[in-house]
């Protein structure tokens, strides 16, 4: 008995610690270090949505809002506060948090509400941000320049860390009596309050260390491409492929998200699609047929054939 | 079931669940045409189950069902509606619909004249669906609910009725007037009559009896049969002879 | 140890679009006892146990668990102050395992001082702890709520039909398992419609229809009341 | 007279804005599921009406007709293909909508691919170029057709589904599926035609969206399906003809926030939607969507 658990402290902390050096390591390799920081930011957002949907079968449709959150807090951090970079990306995803925190009255619908209210709520969000009347606030529709602290080695580093940090979240969920308490409310949820458990607490805290992850994204995002719109850190599609992502490779899983956009985002770069919409179409296509022939995602194969064999 | 009795229904080894959970187990019944039979259970025991699964609502695991010598295990339940099936859940009603519609709706699968005139008869047989008819269903007492949903079923002209807890929910003043309305109906040239039950009343009814336990048969016989069964008695039968 | 009742209920009252499901029970449970809550179908049993747990607000009436009011509370608020119950319908966590399952209500109820295996062991699931509550059938899945229950440490238990559905000869140890909880000083209400069961494990009966109690005492003079046999026979 | 404009504009958007939501109640209420690409399908509808006009010289209420068959099959293909299929799986709702968001890119994408991405649209003029007055308040003629068409999908659904059989049969399934099955009624052939119902009540919303919204871009679907589903919201999910009440009350709040706050016209949609579901889930005559 005592040999099990040190098995399974070394291959999670392999988990947390292996995928972050992958990236880092894989700098040295391929130059294109803007392709492998963004799928890096995928790599968190695909997790941070598995922490809220993948254990609690909350789907935020609007999850980016709080990568929005993240890009636009760290801005207003950098201009206003005059805070050294590193503290500015902290704030981000304090921003992706607090969006959570005034948006946690949404966790009292459920299903398809809960869907399109998130989704609702990162649409008046971005309208909110892009209004010409907030012009000197949020410079409105004309977008930010964070060229003055503009650092793309370290920003890479940064996403390095994120993604350890998103592994860490994931793991330690799955594997503690939080996680346990999660999946319990999944599976019942008024069974899991006549086991004592404060069920409205425990999806709050997972809603929030989920928006967080999205905020320090959108930050570290933010902070490497440094100018940008607020269309393109509102974008539904990065909603669409944390979705997709972590579907392809199975929701509730530790390993499922990160393969999901590993293997898509660098297929899609391979492939070379030039167009947005057709990849818009590829994963459109994608989402139908995960739904359709494999809604428990890629991981499923592995553990299905583990179970037959069994 | 009489040796010289057509038979209407016959199931044979039928198991059937939701999920990972199997709730009946290796059941089997017979019921001859015109014949009336109660099927006795506690809460849980799997009696909706039954019938779910004889309409079609749940697929059968094993086991078959023949209907005047038909199978039809395998066939949808428009299919078994429009072979004479009526059945009675226990809801019983569409309540968002008039009483009117649900009497409609009993009737879907039967050319529209005809249904028409079995309304009119059915209103004459239960003049407590006919004082209700134009309203809305919701308004209806529980007892009222009852009274519509088997007049709903009967709209078909069933040659078999098949009814789920009709006791459900009702003062014992209600449940005697249903025993009546169905009494009444059943008569000589009325259709087979399956109904389960927790209420003993309902055995005014039967010509036989079966008790259900834990999704299977634990009994089958006469009323007297049963009656004479002392450990029965004293397990299923309220307080009698505590 | 005082003398207060573990449960006293008065004038509990629901409506459920102005049509009473309860109308106004009053209830008085004691460690140590198990009082049977009976009933025809739809007259009330299930809501009042629904309502006492918390799953409903009372529209009127009081409830107290261990001297301390608790009407309208929460469901996990009754579970710290010594309430809990199983379901008509079992409810387990069905994409965890046993032991999970047990150990979720050990975290966060009120530590009955007993591990996962020995609550499951005590309501006869042992050796199966790293089952899935899926793979369990009704009967088994109806014993994992007790156990569930179990593991918040409650003073008050409300047995929502565990027997219905029970094969005959898992009766009797059913039957010792819920005498063996009230001995050790459980209030236990049971409701349950397999009369042999009732008699063997209850002090006490109380009948309700149309939503309230007509009926408080002992099963054999409830069996010669003849409000109760006319619930009942309708004789 | 602002607010007077501004109350006979919201009523006229109101009526347009219950037929854009209209289709996607209906199928929620019969199959339980929310179809995504319900603001696509409206956005496929517009460049119907522009192809035809642009093309053929084809007048938009014509076109209303016109869309009506090929709505019809596309609904039943996508039931049957897709519906039917994710109804049988272990958590109907979430997986609808899951999927049917898949198919919302995939409809976008293709009219990117297939109409460029530029906004398309045809005159107001095709209704009369000279205004209407109502209560000394010129009005478009296109919005008083826009409006008048949604009046009557109103007063025409309400008939099919309260006085015809397959419209009862309709009502019993979204009273009690189990209960219709068991009287006879084939869910999967009702619920077919209620998609296609649905799809093609959206298709002659989205021939409109071109004079009330004001042309049509491959990109506005998912923004028309948040309207309408928060027009359902406010009336009630489920319930068709409380999609009357969420689109008038919808309508006027656009229009007074048009009219008095035009920059926040883009915010308030999505804002109205937020605090409806957040004071009243339920919607004005829904039921109970709040977990426990």
């Amino acid at each position: 008995m005592a040999q099990r658990p040190r098995r399974q402290l070394v291959s999670d902390a392999l988990m947390v610690v292996l995928p972050p050096a992958g990236f880092f390591a894989a700098s040295f390799f391929y130059n294109n270090q803007l392709l492998l920081l963004t799928m890096m930011v995928y790599v968190a957002l695909a997790q941070g949505l598995n922490v809220i949907f993948g254990f609690t079968g909350y789907l935020p449709f609007g999850y980016v809002g709080f990568f929005g959150a993240g890009a636009y807090g760290t801005a207003l951090s950098v201009h206003f506060l005059h805070v050294p970079i590193l503290v500015a990306v902290l704030l981000g995803g304090v921003a992706g948090l607090l969006v959570a925190a005034l948006l946690s009255p949404l966790l009292r619908l459920t299903g398809a509400y809960f869907a399109i209210a998130s989704l609702a709520a990162a649409e008046a969000l971005y309208y909110l941000v892009s209004n010409p009347q907030l012009t000197a606030v949020t410079n409105g529709p004309y977008g930010v320049n964070l060229a003055s602290v503009y650092n793309s080695g370290a920003a890479f580093d940064a996403a390095v860390i994120l993604v350890g940090i998103a592994m860490l979240c994931v793991v330690w969920v799955r594997r503690s009596h939080f996680g346990m308490s999660l999946r319990a409310i999944r599976a019942d949820p008024l069974s899991a309050r006549m086991a004592g458990v404060n069920v409205v607490r425990a999806r709050t805290i997972a809603w929030l260390i989920s928006a967080s992850l999205a905020g320090l994204a959108g930050a570290i995002y933010a902070w490497a491409i440094s100018v940008f719109y607020p269309e393109a850190v509102f974008d539904l599609s990065i909603s669409v492929f944390a979705i997709v992502f972590a579907l392809f490779g199975g929701v509730g899983t530790v390993l499922g998200p990160l393969l999901g956009a590993i293997v898509l985002y660098g297929v899609y770069n391979y492939i070379g699609v030039s167009q947005p919409q057709e990849f818009q179409l590829i994963y459109g296509v994608l989402i139908v047929l995960i739904v359709l022939f494999l809604p428990n995602g890629l991981l499923s194969i592995r553990l299905r054939r583990l179970r037959r064999g069994r | 079931m009489p040796e010289q009795m057509e038979t209407c229904l016959r199931v044979e080894g039928l198991g059937a669940g939701y999920g990972s959970l199997q709730v009946l187990w290796d059941f089997d019944l017979e019921i001859g045409a015109q014949e009336s039979v109660v099927v006795l259970g506690p809460n849980g025991a799997g009696k909706s189950t039954l019938l779910r699964t004889l309409m079609g609502l749940l697929p059968a695991r094993t086991g078959s069902i023949s209907y005047f010598g038909r199978r039809i295990e395998g066939m949808r339940t428009s299919q078994r509606v429009r072979a004479g099936i009526a059945y009675m859940s226990e809801v019983g009603i569409f309540p968002e619909l008039s009483v009117e519609e649900n009497l409609l709706m009993g009737g879907y699968s039967l050319p529209r004249g005809r249904v028409r005139r079995r309304i009119e008869e059915l209103c004459e047989l239960f003049p407590e669906v006919a004082r209700t008819r134009r309203g809305p269903a919701w308004k209806l007492s529980g007892g009222q609910r009852k009274m519509v949903g088997v007049a709903k079923a009967l709209v078909a002209e069933p040659k078999l009725l098949v009814l789920d807890e009709p006791s459900a929910g009702l003062s014992p003043v209600y449940v005697n007037s249903v025993v009546e309305a169905l009494a009444r109906t059943m008569g000589q040239t009325g259709p087979a009559l399956l109904v389960v039950e927790q209420n003993m009343k309902f055995l005014a009814l039967a010509q036989r009896v079966y008790v259900i336990e834990g999704g299977r048969r634990r009994f089958r016989g006469t009323v007297d049969e049963l009656q004479a069964d002392d450990s029965l008695r004293r397990a299923y039968f309220g307080l009698q002879g505590a | 140890m005082d003398d207060s009742p573990a449960l006293r209920i008065s004038g509990l009252t629901r409506s459920f679009g102005g049509l009473p499901a309860l109308a106004g029970v009053d209830l008085e449970l004691r460690r140590g006892e198990v009082v049977g809550l009976l009933g025809p179908n739809g007259s009330g049993k299930t809501t009042l146990i629904n309502v006492i747990s918390g799953v409903y607000r009372p529209t009127a009436g009081r409830v107290e668990v261990m001297g301390h009011d608790a009407t309208g509370s929460a469901p996990e608020g009754l579970v710290r102050l010594g309430l809990n119950r199983t379901f008509q319908t079992p409810r387990p966590f069905r994409t965890l395992t046993l032991r999970e399952n047990v150990s979720v209500a050990l975290r966060h109820g009120r530590n009955p001082g007993q591990s996962e295996d020995e609550i499951l062991q005590l309501c006869g699931l042992g050796g199966k702890g790293n089952l899935l509550a899926e793979s369990l059938n009704s009967s088994e899945q109806k014993r994992l709520d007790l156990a569930r229950a179990l593991a918040t440490g409650p003073d008050v238990l409300l047995v929502d039909e565990l027997a219905a559905g029970m094969r005959h000869d898992e009766l009797d140890g059913a039957a010792e398992l819920l005498r063996g909880l009230a001995a050790a000083g459980r209030a236990l209400l049971v409701v349950e419609h397999l009369m042999g069961f009732v008699r063997q494990v209850t002090h006490r009966v109380v009948v309700l229809n149309a939503g309230a109690a007509i009926f408080a005492g002992s099963l054999e003079e409830a069996s010669q009341d003849p409000r109760v046999v006319e619930v009942f026979l309708g004789a | 007279m602002l607010w007077l404009f501004a109350l006979i504009a919201g009523i006229l958007f109101g009526l347009y804005y219950a037929l854009a939501a209209l289709g996607l109640n209906l199928i929620f209420g019969v199959m339980r599921m929310v179809n995504l690409a319900h603001g696509d399908v409206i956005m496929l509808g517009g460049f119907a009406a522009v192809l035809l006009f642009d093309r053929l010289g084809i007048n938009p209420l014509i076109t209303v007709l016109l869309v009506i068959p090929p709505s019809l099959l596309v609904g039943f293909v996508a039931y049957y293909l897709l519906g039917t299929r994710v109804q049988r799986s272990r958590d109907p709702e979430m997986m609808s909508l899951v999927m049917f968001f898949g198919v919302s890119q995939v409809v976008e994408a293709l009219a990117v691919i297939g109409f460029g991405n530029n906004e398309a649209s045809i005159t107001s003029a095709v209704f009369g170029s000279k205004p209407f007055s109502i209560a000394g308040q010129g009005v478009p003629g296109a919005w008083l057709v826009s409006a008048g068409v949604g009046l009557a999908a109103l007063i025409l659904l309400f008939v099919y589904l309260y006085h015809t059989g397959l419209g009862r049969a309709t009502r019993a399934i979204m009273s009690n599926a189990d209960e219709a099955r068991a009287v006879g009624v084939n869910p999967d052939r009702i619920s077919a035609i209620t998609f296609g119902i649905g799809v093609g009540l959206a298709a002659i919303a989205g021939i409109f969206s071109l004079f009330m919204i004001g042309g049509t871009t491959p990109s506005e679907g998912v923004g028309l399906t948040v309207t309408a589903f928060a027009v359902i919201v406010i009336g009630g999910l489920g319930s068709p003809m409380g999609t009357f009440l969420g689109g008038i009350v919808f309508g006027l709040a656009l229009m007074f926030t048009q009219t008095y706050a035009p920059v926040w016209s883009g915010f308030a949609p999505f804002a109205i939607l937020l605090v409806i579901m957040l004071v009243r889930p339920t919607g004005l005559m829904g039921r109970s969507v709040r977990s426990v």
